[in-house]
């Protein structure tokens, strides 16, 4: 019953996030990123997490998609929306992915017990809200710290002035200075 | 305490005060005088206390004893010092304190033109050589003679290299503590094998004959080096390049006595053992009779009566081998004052003409008339002219040997001859004959360069004396009788005498006598001083430059090997690190991917 | 459709990224297969989720997607710099270590 | 006060480092008087410890436990054995007089006086620890500023390249004070880390429980445990007191080192090794020692044999004094391979012996190089017409070299090779005894050569005898070597204490008691 719209949003996810990776174009690979993650959101809907759906549509395609696209748009020198983004080694990548994928699709069909029905009834918002207000606070205290932390460092990091060819030099003073003396 | 042991306590501390007042309050010894003064007290408080006991001692008491553990170690005494008082040390601490005082009186002059701070520390020097030297002789057992022992090393290195500026005198004085301490690794090893065999450091023990043999032998290895016998005798002519009384003090009237002493010490053990008492009386007599032939062609009158020394060494040696214990330290005990005698009597002459070389000096006899009739006395009582102290010893020699074997016998008979001619030789060229122009201003030195001579002539005249009371003191009954040896030997002293003066004596000098020649040449070849140079420059400096070069490039190279590996290995391994991250997730993935394997195969 | 049916496409969704973060050279077509991979993980949590019951997995996803968040922002911010310091922001570039 | 007097001698120049580093480097004359304060400490504490020592009651006294990791059986356990006493007045006579030593440093003094403050407290922990973990931890306090004291504050030399690794040579460049103080960094850590394994090693089969030095004494290990944890801790502590071949740091790593680091090295660091080596290898593993002991006494042998002969060719004053450590902590070891009563005395003794004498030595070779600027023995000469004091004190401390009676290194050297010899070792005590006369050679031709002959020519117009603080130094520590020549019952007796309950467990697992007696 539920297999339909899963294997839609499957084959959604699945074909966008080959465009991410494959995508010539940045700004298209972003935008494909974007239609992943709203197949994953399905997912999310049809797994019952629609609260973690909605949150993930607001979040990561209304925030890091924003974002993603004002980074790509402020680092490159681009044509239009035209940011072409290369990519090398696709035989090497490709045996490696598939070989990973291989191995971890045997191990799970090695699992038993992965066919049950599921156990009980999809956990509700309100539960959601309690496990995190409650067994979980210490876990959600700590994630909002790290977020604020994220927030100040992000600042800091991307405020900073250009120090580019001074701090490379520096860096590059007592490794020439290793090499020398190893030779 | 008892008095006896008062006494001695008196004569081993004093002078270490003297020297530890000196070391410590250096303004005393850098301004000279307030060193010496101090330094004579003592070693007069020393020899007065060493009179009394000597005295207390003639009355016959047994020995006697005071020690405090030294070294305990697993809950058992290891080793003691202190004092031991008997007739041996007794007399050994007289003619120690006596001799001593004389020569340290006698410095007051030699000395007199030395800088304040060098004649402070002579002097200092001088302290802690008596100190030294009676806790030799106070020993109550072979370890503190062994400190002792070593400590009078030391003290005759630093006096032989007191002109340290001289470089023939820093040498001089390194190869003397070399050579001593090289032949005192045999005194080490023997007390070890004693303690190991008897549990103790005592001189009474029992042991078996081989272990006797072994530890006799080992004994008198250090004795060859301490008392400058063939073939460890080379440091001796060297060490004439210190001070006169130091030569006439250390090397020839006590430090290297201390060997002879060393064997009446540990007499009950050389008892014991046969074979090493042969050894003893062979290699003593030969090495009299060798250093007699090299003193024959010396020049320099201080090297003269440094193989004399060896030579008269020999004698002692030859006579403890012959079993002759008293004969052997009398010998010593006479030639004690008779040699310290000669040698004051050379110091001052030196003094006088400012050369050591006979040529040098002549004709000295009228202007120096004291020194030069001390000389005689000396040299006649050193020849053993009947009367003189040096004929009782000489003759209680003799006869010992020509009980125990032909050949040492001979052997003395021949040194006997030698040494009156080489001491005639000596006595002619520098005190008769013409003046030569160095002597020509010659004059008799102060009163405290005259004391100690008058006062050693007169021992060395009437000594012999004594010779009763002392074997009486060392527990021997001896009375004094001319056996045919000595007569011998007497008769042998003439010609000697009678030699020299129809070579030497009449008017200007002649050359050698064609047998002296060949001993010239064997002098100048310097062949045992050559063995050892070679020794030490083409073997062991070569053996450790050898090995220093393997510590430093094969030792210490390999672990700068490891290290270099280490780098190496990675520079080696850098280009796996190609800085681009894809490359990274490309290991994690394929780690990740092997360990499922292996976590799969498993 | 079933857990292992779930699991799989996660692996696939996840092999997918690891594919992208090989082959890019670009910093931010790099973070965006780490977004992919990060997906693929909140996934599974999700499917255990729904097929163990209970708010255990969602609540993790949500931790997950807190983190991924944080993650995007610092990263971002790192590419900026980068671009800063390199007028590029080819990944390649950052090798000065390696020298 | 009494029952806390080790841990007063412990933190006494911790607490003056921490002092030190909080006052202004401007401040140079409170740095030096905070310093020699905290010495000064440390050191009357050590004589008080000393001096009441109850000799009669032996064993541990001055029990102080404070647990730390109850769960894992760790505290930090004070208490004074029989050896205790004497090493820690050796320890604080050294740093006293390598303090005043180093009174006229002129770099980074402030750095200087704290690292050697720190190293210091190591070295009083590593005496008085009760529990081994901790005995490690005040082992690496003690090891590791070395690096930094040698690599800032040491001296740089040239060492010609040569033999078959003469890339390495160009490379590391030898003599370099960069390299003396990485070689010699490198090679002890990498023996702690031989240490670390022994220490995980004895701690889990003894029940994994405590740390406790007496409880480990207990545990009775594995024949082939002991048998392969042994040359762990043998060579591991062995580095540090330079047992062959891994003494090649000591001589470049004394060379560089400045004169007070020197004096602490030769002088105490290097003793921690062979009191490793004695309180946690053969107390701990009786079975062990009983088997290595062969190889322990032959490398010893070689040990006093080679050093002394490599240091008959050196003509750099410091590598001379350097191989002559070399060559006596091989007395040492001799001495506790030896495993009887006198063996393990004279190691004890010649550690505070030897300590003394080479603290002299480099204090007086420091002072040498201080006013002549070259370490060059055939550019030397003459030297005693200007400095008699330093040529006095030179000499001194060549005779307590060589074994003289009368001087604290004959006690120890007899006594060892009484021990050898009453075990019937004799090429042990062939070997010690040889090495002692080579000994005799080598120092009295540098003694010859430096301050005896001509006056000194004219490269050398600034040599001027040793000065007040230098002065304090040098008479404090020639005093001590003829005080222990003369009576070494002054700490003899502690010594002999000490070693009567350690050597007990050391032969526990013999038939027959050896202890009391030699024959």
């Amino acid at each position: 019953m539920e297999s339909i719209p899963f294997g839609l949003a499957a084959l959604v996810t699945l074909f966008s996030a080959l465009r991410v990776v494959r995508s010539p174009n940045l700004v298209h690979a972003a935008l494909w990123l974007g239609l992943a993650l709203l197949g994953t959101a399905a997912l999310f809907a049809v797994l019952g997490a629609s609260f973690l759906a909605g949150v993930q549509v607001l979040l990561y395609i209304g925030g890091v998609m924003t974002l993603t696209l004002v980074g790509i748009m402020i680092t490159r020198r681009h044509d239009g929306l035209n940011v072409p983004a290369e990519s090398i080694g696709h035989v090497r990548a490709g045996v490696v992915s598939v070989a990973l994928f291989a191995v971890l699709a045997w191990a799970i069909s090695a699992t038993p017990g992965l066919d049950a029905a599921p156990l009980g009834p999809d956990a509700t918002t309100q539960d959601i809200g309690h496990a995190l207000v409650g067994t979980h606070v210490l876990a959600f205290e700590v994630v909002s710290m790290l977020l604020l932390a994220a927030m100040l460092g992000a600042i800091v990091i991307a405020r900073r002035k250009d120090p580019a060819p001074h701090a490379v030099t520096h860096l590059h003073v007592p490794a020439t200075a290793v090499r020398e003396a190893a030779e | 305490m008892t008095p006896p042991l008062t006494y001695a306590a008196v004569a081993v501390f004093a002078p270490v005060a003297a020297a530890l007042v000196l070391a410590v309050l250096y303004p005393l010894r850098k301004k000279g005088m307030p060193a010496a003064v101090l330094t004579i007290a003592s070693s007069s408080a020393a020899f007065v206390s060493a009179v009394l006991l000597f005295i207390d001692r003639l009355q016959g008491a047994p020995p006697e004893l005071a020690t405090v553990p030294w070294i305990q170690s697993g809950s058992k005494v290891l080793a003691d010092v202190g004092l031991r008082v008997d007739g041996a040390s007794a007399s050994m601490l007289v003619v120690v304190t006596l001799v001593a005082l004389m020569v340290q009186v006698f410095s007051l002059g030699y000395m007199h033109d030395e800088e304040p701070p060098a004649f402070g520390r002579y002097f200092a020097y001088h302290a802690l050589f008596l100190f030294s030297m009676n806790v030799l002789v106070i020993a109550p057992n072979l370890l503190q003679l062994f400190a002792g022992w070593e400590l009078v090393g030391v003290t005759s290195y630093l006096l032989i290299g007191f002109y340290f500026k001289k470089p023939s005198a820093a040498r001089a004085a390194v190869k003397a503590f070399w050579v001593t301490k090289f032949a005192d690794m045999g005194l080490l090893f023997g007390l070890l094998v004693l303690y190991v065999a008897s549990g103790s450091f005592g001189w009474d023990a029992h042991l078996e004959p081989a272990t006797a043999t072994l530890v006799t032998l080992l004994f008198f290895f250090a004795v060859v080096g301490k008392s400058a016998q063939f073939p460890l005798h080379v440091w001796l002519p060297d060490a004439m390049e210190g001070p006169t009384p130091v030569s006439a003090l250390l090397h020839a009237a006590t430090m290297v006595a201390a060997g002879v002493y060393l064997v009446v010490r540990a007499n009950p053990l050389f008892e014991q053992s046969e074979f090493t008492r042969t050894v003893m009386l062979y290699l003593g007599a030969g090495t009299a009779l060798f250093a007699a032939l090299l003193a024959l062609v010396q020049t320099d009158i201080k090297k003269v009566l440094a193989y004399s020394t060896c030579s008269q060494l020999g004698y002692m040696v030859s006579a403890l081998g012959a079993g002759s214990m008293v004969g052997g330290f009398w010998h010593l005990t006479t030639h004690a004052f008779f040699k310290a005698l000669l040698f004051l009597a050379a110091g001052s002459a030196i003094h006088a003409v400012h050369s050591n070389e006979i040529g040098d000096m002549g004709g000295l006899l009228k202007k120096m008339p004291l020194t030069g009739g001390a000389f005689i006395i000396g040299s006649l009582a050193l020849a053993g002219f009947p009367g003189f102290s040096g004929f009782f010893s000489k003759d209680m020699v003799l006869e010992a040997v020509e009980h125990a074997g032909k050949v040492p016998f001979a052997l003395l008979v021949a040194t006997a001859f030698l040494t009156a001619f080489y001491m005639g030789r000596v006595v002619f060229v520098a005190f008769f004959g013409a003046p030569s122009a160095r002597a020509a201003h010659a004059h008799e030195p102060p009163w405290s360069m005259r004391l100690p001579l008058v006062v050693l002539a007169t021992l060395s005249v009437f000594g012999g004396a004594f010779t009763t009371p002392f074997a009486a003191l060392q527990g021997e009954e001896v009375h004094f009788h001319l056996t045919g040896g000595a007569a011998l030997a007497s008769l042998f002293g003439f010609a000697g005498i009678g030699l020299a003066f129809f070579t030497y004596g009449r008017g200007p000098r002649h050359e050698a006598p064609g047998a002296v020649a060949f001993v010239e040449r064997m002098s100048n070849s310097h062949a045992v001083n050559r063995f050892y140079e070679v020794l030490f420059h083409r073997v062991a400096l070569v053996v450790s430059d050898a090995l220093a070069w393997t510590d430093r490039y094969i030792v210490d190279g390999l672990i700068n090997a490891v290290g270099y590996g280490a780098l190496e290995a990675g520079r080696r391994a850098r280009p796996l690190q190609t800085g681009l991250v894809p490359d990274y997730v490309l290991a994690a993935v394929i780690g990740v991917l092997g360990l499922a394997f292996w976590s799969a195969s498993s | 459709m079933t857990l292992s049916s779930c699991l799989v496409l996660a692996s696939a969704l996840f092999s997918i990224g690891i594919y992208g973060l090989l082959t890019r050279r670009q910093a931010i077509a790099v973070l965006l297969s780490v977004e992919l991979m990060a997906n693929a993980a909140n996934l599974v949590f999700a499917s255990f989720g729904h097929f163990r019951g209970g708010p255990t997995g969602q609540t993790f996803a949500l931790f997950a997607v807190a983190l991924t968040v944080a993650e995007v922002a610092v990263g971002l911010a790192l590419v900026i710099l980068f671009y800063r310091s390199h007028g590029d922001t080819q990944v390649d570039l950052a090798r000065e270590l390696r020298q | 006060m009494n029952e806390h007097l080790l841990s007063i001698i412990v933190m006494a120049p911790a607490l003056a480092a921490l002092v030190v580093i909080l006052l202004p480097a401007t401040a140079r004359l409170a740095i030096r008087v905070v310093s020699l304060t905290g010495a000064a400490i440390s050191l009357a504490g050590s004589v008080m410890a000393l001096v009441t020592y109850d000799r009669v009651a032996s064993g541990h006294q001055r029990v102080e436990t404070y647990p730390i990791l109850p769960k894992l059986g760790i505290s930090l356990s004070f208490a004074q054995d029989g050896w205790g006493g004497p090493l820690l007045v050796l320890t604080g006579v050294i740093i006293f007089a390598g303090v005043l030593a180093s009174w006229t440093l002129k770099t980074r003094d402030k750095e200087y006086f704290s690292l050697l403050l720190i190293l210091v407290a190591g070295v009083f922990g590593v005496f008085v620890s009760q529990d081994l973990l901790l005995f490690f931890l005040f082992y690496e306090v003690a090891v590791l500023p070395m690096y930094l004291l040698i690599g800032i504050w040491g001296s740089s030399h040239e060492v010609p390249a040569d033999g078959p690794f003469k890339a390495a040579w160009t490379l590391f460049k030898v003599g370099d004070k960069g390299y003396a103080a990485m070689k010699l960094t490198l090679m002890l850590l990498v023996g702690s880390a031989a240490i670390m394994i022994a220490i995980f090693a004895l701690y889990v089969k003894s029940g994994a429980t405590s740390f406790d030095l007496e409880h480990l004494a207990q545990t009775k290990y594995d024949r082939s445990l002991q048998i392969w944890v042994f040359p762990l801790v043998w060579l591991g502590f062995g580095t540090l007191s330079g047992v062959f071949p891994f003494h090649t740091w000591s001589p470049d790593g004394h060379a560089s080192a400045p004169t007070a680091v020197s004096m602490l090295h030769a002088g105490v660091l290097m003793k921690l090794g062979a009191f490793g080596v004695m309180r946690i290898g053969m107390v701990l593993m009786p079975e062990g020692t009983q088997f290595w002991v062969p190889v322990v006494g032959a490398v010893a042998a070689l040990n006093v044999l080679y050093g002394a002969m490599c240091a008959m060719s050196q003509s750099d004053l410091k590598y001379i004094v350097a191989y002559s450590s070399v060559s006596h902590m091989g007395i040492v070891m001799l001495g506790a391979a030896t495993l009887t009563p006198e063996g393990w005395n004279g190691a004890v003794f010649q550690m505070v012996a030897h300590g003394v004498m080479t603290g002299l030595f480099f204090a007086l070779v420091g002072i040498v190089y201080d006013r002549s600027h070259t370490r060059s023995v055939p550019q030397m000469g003459g030297f005693a017409t200007v400095m008699p004091g330093v040529a006095a004190f030179f000499t001194l401390a060549c005779l307590s070299s060589l074994g003289l009676p009368g001087t604290a290194g004959f006690v120890s050297e007899f006594v060892v090779f009484l021990g050898a010899f009453s075990k019937g070792h004799y090429v042990w005590a062939t070997a010690g005894i040889l090495g002692a006369f080579v000994t005799a050679i080598y120092v009295l031709r540098a003694t010859r050569a430096i301050f005896w002959g001509e006056g000194p020519n004219r490269d050398f117009h600034e040599l001027t005898d040793a000065r007040t603080t230098e002065w304090g130094a040098l008479v404090i520590l020639g005093t001590g070597l003829v005080i222990l020549g003369m009576w070494p019952r002054v700490i003899f007796d502690h010594i002999d204490a000490g070693s009567a309950l350690y050597l007990a467990k050391a032969l526990a697992s013999n038939t027959v008691a050896i202890f009391g007696g030699v024959q």
